[in-house]
């Protein structure tokens, strides 16, 4: 795994936000969400990050996609560095590096069309798909993710929870992108539907080669999907192994807190 | 706390001063020469000169600026053209009255509103929030200056309870304190009903009864404290509404208060009082908001414990 | 329109239950409709029992203990069928300001988001002591001596100190803990908690389903843990109830549930929990999305979502009943568990 | 409904005070009374303003003509010229009614032009400020703030005072006193949908400013910004009208609502329907609009419907 060139590449990525006095709004100090978090991760992989709230697991991955500014440190995507890119680097960067959203009630735009939100993507970005095969191309998407396509001119709100991640997942699948980042992408659902987004994003990378930058608090998902994982504590990577290492024999307290926190739906058949 | 004082005093003062340079804008800046607005078209050149010389008129803009914002400082807005007396003076004489009618204004409002929206919310849906906001809706459509027509013509004209106009007595008080105050109840009887409404949906109120405490406690004091914060806010905002009115009643009854002496002014063109009051009256403004702020911080631990 | 409510023989033993629903019916009106999210449910709690009411989003089980709790909310919900039985009362047929009185000194309830139960203006110390003011008379002093007590019982550190402090000085934990040391305050006999957890870290979680456990041992209330993850209450429900479009579909001891499911739903659920060292394996989801309560499926409404279905299921509501082969007292809702389970 | 019970318990009535189906039903009522909300006022504007297009040509109106004989006469009074003036005549023998449709013309023409103006001007502004943020947000909204030191219609009154009277002067003034409101309505709408997952969505896609602002937080803000603009409409036209009252509004010989209010005042004991009869005519229209606006908010914010 070391000897190919990673698809992203993160070094000593440091998130700040300014604090200001109440005043004068004078710059007296930074609020860390993120410190020094390095890590790879490679065409096809699963790299899951793990942490409780306040861990700066989702400021990570706001980090990488774009949605906030890292204070330090350096992000490469293919090589690139993504601080350093102009805007129109960035923007083909962009089309490589897709994100799925946690709320299916808050990120679809309930104003427009299913048909109308996946094509979004095409209208920022002229020139993947013409605009005359919109409709023909959303409807695969559709299809693909296991939404019936006649329903593509339906209204969000007329879809349930499950249904609804499936529509992001389409969006965020629309620019044919290498990387996905699944910000507690399944945290919202139900048991019964989360097992099934869960299998629908592992057949996606099996079949488009894939990789996943997976964001949770749930160790349970993480453990089930992810090839590699890092722990995350107070902004900064407690631990970072593969899914064996990590769950089988965890290093950091801190990590084996966490693991031993976790509730196991069957604790009688647990050795005490 | 004291950073959240200090921010909100912060902004009052840059919010006074802008007031104060937009009135200079507005009064300096405007395509007519103000002297000759002031004296009129039959001024002669002697007079018209003289006159310029005594606004400052003859400086450069920047300095004429300077010199009216130390003058504002210190409460100097030049002599009324038409009384020969500093036009200060002219509002130190009526500003009292207007004060009071808007304190008996705002203190009727409140009285009234409060009962009132309490009522509505607790019966939504109902005959008597359906009257109450059909009330309200419909007094809020009312003109001001229609109201008090009304109420003098059925009050003063036709029954003769109560005098018309001046303020002579007491009573010359309850005329313009009720067309005042009426459009501030119907506004604030809608914004009590909602912040109430939307109160009573959240968890708290929820724990509050799975407590076992009865209603009453449930609205008071759980309800009605998280209500009144949103409410304070928008009394202080609609607090400029309640001046605005204050301009059209004094008009309506002839009442000797600062509003009518804006009008009386800008109708003779007596412009170094004309600044005078509206100056005042947004400084009124501020400071009522001011205020409204520090009580939103006391009332909202929230606010009090933010940096 | 509605089936019987189920008499039970197994709850002879013992002491009677503390609180027993038989067949609640509660609707809501939206303005799409009327629609049911209750439709017979039935359970039983005794003292020193926990209870754990699982189900996925819209099940009912929230509704469940907000028509206990006499919360539902008004005037969009109601009861309409069914018995509430307590303390030899039937509180489902009295009004909801008769409830009320048993609500904290008989009934306690604590909710999912310790934030927004938690009043933002006043101090945490009045909150808790609240209940000892005004439902017990006590002075403001003594109240607020109860309350700390109450606060350092619960484990709130410094509570000498942070006894003034407000809700939005807490961290997501303490304020949960200021809700369960509101709740125990009068000592209830019955606490039910919905979704206690759900809004915390895991870490938190433990702690707080932990101090749950104390509480109960000390205290001997009886305790309904409402829940989503059917891993959170394993370790501290004896019984579980599992509901499913309104209705309880499986019910017995947790242990016989999870480990021997009579319906095909419970078994679903418990297939798709990614967990148990089953890393790397696909997972078995249930097909399909729960019902939308608007237009529940006629018969079994788990049938849509069934790979057992066959035309009975269609057509007839299952009862729940003890399927031969199953242990006393494990209940389920299916036409087919004997068959296919 | 009532459940087959065990031997055991005693059968008694279940005490539902409402039962779901009847909250159904008013529920279902407030929906259809929504629909009707809607309807009827957009029906009394339309007749308002078929009203004012039509009625004044009808009569022929003539603002400079003064017929002396037809002078006061009270509503229904059979004319010099044989027409019968069912709602009266005023100090110089005019039709009212004609005249308050004239009138009427004023007040619609000055509202619509004012909404368009000052929400073009605050929309923009808010759009803006809300999702730039930052330096260009302070400064926005701190210019927003000291617009608001001054009452709306005191500003307008100053600025009235100085730009002269005249119809353009009444739109510039009242827009430049109205554009806050649109700018901080759709600033928070702005703010709040900011942060929602499906604008960060776009963001995620690479959207630019131009598509975000106008495909993406443009389309959201639509409703608050069409219930804000039929309320601020009824707003626009009782400010004209409290200007013209006042008479900084429009010019003399133009026959606005609300000068002929204040020309009625003079004969409020010999003609009592020179000034209350415009003053019901325009809270009508202006009703209308209220009702309209809070109509359109329970539509579009079906959280706050029934509530």
């Amino acid at each position: 795994m070391a000897d190919s060139t990673p698809l992203l590449k993160v070094r000593n990525l440091r998130v700040a936000y300014p604090i200001r006095s109440s005043v004068l709004m004078r710059h007296i100090g930074d609020n860390v969400a993120v410190s020094d978090v390095s890590f790879d991760l490679h065409q096809g992989e699963t790299v899951g990050l793990v942490g409780e709230s306040g861990s700066g697991k989702s400021t990570i991955a706001r980090t990488i996609i774009g949605l906030v500014k890292a204070s330090d440190g350096s992000i490469e995507f293919e090589g690139k560095d993504i601080a350093r890119a102009s805007w129109r680097q960035l923007k083909s960067i962009r089309r490589e590096m897709q994100m799925v959203f946690q709320d299916p009630y808050a990120s679809l735009n309930p104003r427009l069309t299913v048909r109308d939100i996946i094509a979004e993507a095409w209208r920022v970005h002229p020139g993947v798909v013409p605009r005359g095969a919109w409709t023909s191309e959303a409807k695969a998407l559709m299809d693909r993710v296991g939404l019936n396509p006649d329903y593509s001119d339906r209204y969000p709100h007329q879809f349930s929870g499950g249904q609804r991640q499936r529509i992001g997942i389409a969006r965020a699948l629309a620019l044919r992108p290498k990387l996905i980042v699944c910000d507690e992408a399944v945290s919202a659902l139900d048991v019964s539907v989360q097992a099934q987004v869960l299998n629908l994003l592992e057949d996606l990378q099996a079949d488009l080669d894939l990789s996943y930058l997976f964001i949770s608090h749930d160790l349970s998902v993480i453990e089930h999907l992810c090839d590699r994982v890092l722990v995350l504590n107070r902004g900064v990577v407690v631990e970072q192994g593969t899914v064996d290492q990590l769950f089988d024999n965890p290093q950091d307290d801190y990590t084996k807190r966490l693991l031993a926190a976790v509730p196991v739906v069957r604790p009688w058949l647990e050795p005490t | 706390m004291l950073g959240f004082v200090a921010r909100r005093l912060l902004l009052a003062v840059f919010v006074l001063w802008g007031a104060v340079t937009v009135v200079f804008v507005v009064v300096r800046l405007v395509p007519a020469d103000p002297a000759l607005l002031m004296a009129g078209e039959t001024a002669t050149p002697e007079q018209l000169a003289a006159l310029r010389a005594e606004m400052g008129l003859d400086q450069p803009l920047i300095a004429q600026y300077l010199q009216y914002v130390g003058n504002t400082l210190t409460g100097d807005f030049g002599r009324s053209y038409t009384q020969f007396v500093p036009a200060m003076d002219l509002i130190a004489q009526v500003l009292p009255n207007t004060a009071l009618l808007a304190l008996l204004a705002c203190l009727l409002a409140v009285g009234v509103s409060f009962p009132l929206g309490l009522l509505a919310a607790l019966r939504v849906n109902r005959f008597s929030d359906r009257a109450v906001t059909t009330l309200s809706l419909t007094t809020q459509s009312l003109p001001g200056f229609w109201i008090g027509i009304v109420l003098m013509l059925v009050f003063s004209r036709q029954l003769g309870w109560l005098p018309s106009a001046g303020l002579d007595s007491p009573q010359s008080l309850i005329l313009p304190t009720i067309t005042l105050a009426l459009p501030f109840i119907a506004i604030l009887t809608r914004m009590v009903r909602s912040g109430l409404i939307e109160v009573m949906g959240e968890g708290y109120i929820t724990t509050a009864r799975s407590k076992g405490l009865s209603e009453r406690t449930v609205i008071f004091p759980h309800a009605i404290r998280n209500a009144l914060i949103p409410v304070v806010t928008l009394v202080g905002l609609e607090f400029g509404t309640l001046l605005g009115g204050a301009v059209i009643t004094e008009t309506v009854f002839s009442f000797p208060g600062i509003g009518r002496l804006l009008v009386f002014s800008i109708g003779v063109r007596d412009y170094a009082t004309v600044q005078a009051c509206v100056v005042v009256i947004a400084v009124a403004f501020v400071l009522v908001n001011l205020f409204v702020d520090l009580l939103y911080g006391f009332l909202d631990p929230r606010v009090r414990n933010s940096r | 329109m509605t089936e019987p409510a189920t008499a039970r023989v197994d709850s002879l033993e013992g002491d009677p239950p503390l609180l027993r629903v038989e067949g609640l019916e509660v609707e809501f009106s939206t303005s799409a409709g009327v629609l049911r999210a209750l439709d017979g449910v039935s359970f039983e709690v005794r003292a020193g029992e926990t209870l754990a009411i699982l189900g996925e989003s819209g099940s009912g089980k929230s509704v469940t203990a907000q028509a206990v709790m006499a919360l539902l909310p008004q005037p969009a919900g109601s009861i309409v069928g069914g018995r509430i039985w307590y303390g030899g009362r039937d509180i489902a047929a009295e009004p909801v300001k008769q409830v009320r009185k048993l609500c904290a000194t008989e009934i306690a309830m604590i909710f999912q988001d310790p934030l927004s139960s938690l009043n933002p203006v006043f101090r945490v110390g009045d909150q808790v002591a609240e209940p000892f003011r005004r439902r017990r008379g006590m002075d403001k002093r003594q109240a607020l001596g109860k309350a700390l007590e109450l606060l350092k019982r619960v484990g709130i550190p410094n509570a000498e100190t942070r006894i003034r402090d407000y809700p939005h000085q807490f961290s997501g934990g303490q304020r949960q803990r200021i809700m369960i040391a509101m709740a125990i305050a009068l000592k209830p006999r019955l606490l039910i908690a919905d979704e206690p957890t759900t809004a915390l870290d895991v870490t938190v979680q433990a702690q707080i389903m932990d101090l749950l456990a104390d509480l109960q041992a000390e205290t001997g209330m009886g305790l309904i843990l409402i829940s989503h993850d059917l891993g959170v209450v394993a370790d501290v429900a004896q019984r579980a109830a599992i509901m499913y479009a309104g209705r309880v579909v499986e019910t017995g001891s947790i242990r016989e549930i999870y480990d021997h499911p009579a319906h095909p739903y419970p078994k679903g659920l418990l297939e798709s929990i990614p967990s148990e060292g089953a890393r790397g394996q696909r997972l078995t989801p249930i097909s399909g999305s729960p019902p939308n309560l608007l237009a529940v499926p006629s018969g079994c409404p788990f049938h849509p979502r069934c790979e057992f279905a066959i035309d009975v299921c269609r057509t007839d509501v299952p009862m729940l009943r003890r399927p031969e082969g199953w242990e006393a007292g494990h209940e389920a809702a299916c036409h087919r568990s004997e068959e296919v389970l | 409904m009532t459940a087959a019970l065990p031997p055991m318990i005693t059968t008694t009535p279940i005490a539902t005070p409402t039962t779901a189906t009847q909250t159904m039903q008013r529920a279902r009522r407030a929906r259809r009374g929504v629909k009707i909300r809607i309807t009827v006022p957009i029906i009394i504007i339309g007749l308002y303003v078929i009203g004012a297009i039509t009625v004044p040509v009808i009569y022929g109106f003539d603002p400079l003509r003064t017929e002396l004989v037809d002078r006061l006469k009270p509503p229904g009074t059979t004319l010099s010229n044989g027409s019968i003036a069912f709602l009266g005549t005023d100090q110089i023998g005019q039709d009212l009614f004609a005249q308050m449709m004239m009138g009427a013309r004023v007040s619609l023409a000055v509202g619509a032009s004012t909404l368009i103006f000052a929400g073009l001007a605050g929309v923009t502004v808010g759009l803006l400020a809300g999702h730039f943020g930052g330096w260009m947000d302070t400064v926005l909204m701190r210019i927003a703030d000291v617009q608001l030191a001054f009452p709306a219609i005191l500003l307008a009154i100053l600025l009235a005072s100085v730009l002269g009277q005249g119809l353009t002067n009444i739109i510039i003034v009242l827009s430049i006193a109205n554009w806050v409101v649109f700018a901080r309505v759709t600033r928070s709408q702005v703010l709040a949908l900011k942060n929602r997952e499906f604008v960060e969505a776009g963001r995620a896609l690479g959207a630019g400013h131009f598509h975000l602002i106008v495909r993406t937080l443009l389309p959201g803000c639509v409703a608050p910004i069409l219930v804000v603009a039929t309320v601020e409409f009824g707003h626009v036209i009782l400010a004209e009208a409290a200007l013209s009252f006042l008479g900084v509004g429009v010019p003399i010989g133009v026959p606005s609502l609300g000068s002929t209010i204040q020309a009625g005042t003079a004969y409020l004991t010999s003609a009592w329907w020179i000034s209350t009869l415009p003053g019901i005519a325009l809270a009508g229209l202006v009703l209308a609009t209220g009702v309209l606006g809070d109509a359109l908010r329970d539509f579009y914010d079906p959280t706050l419907r029934g509530a």
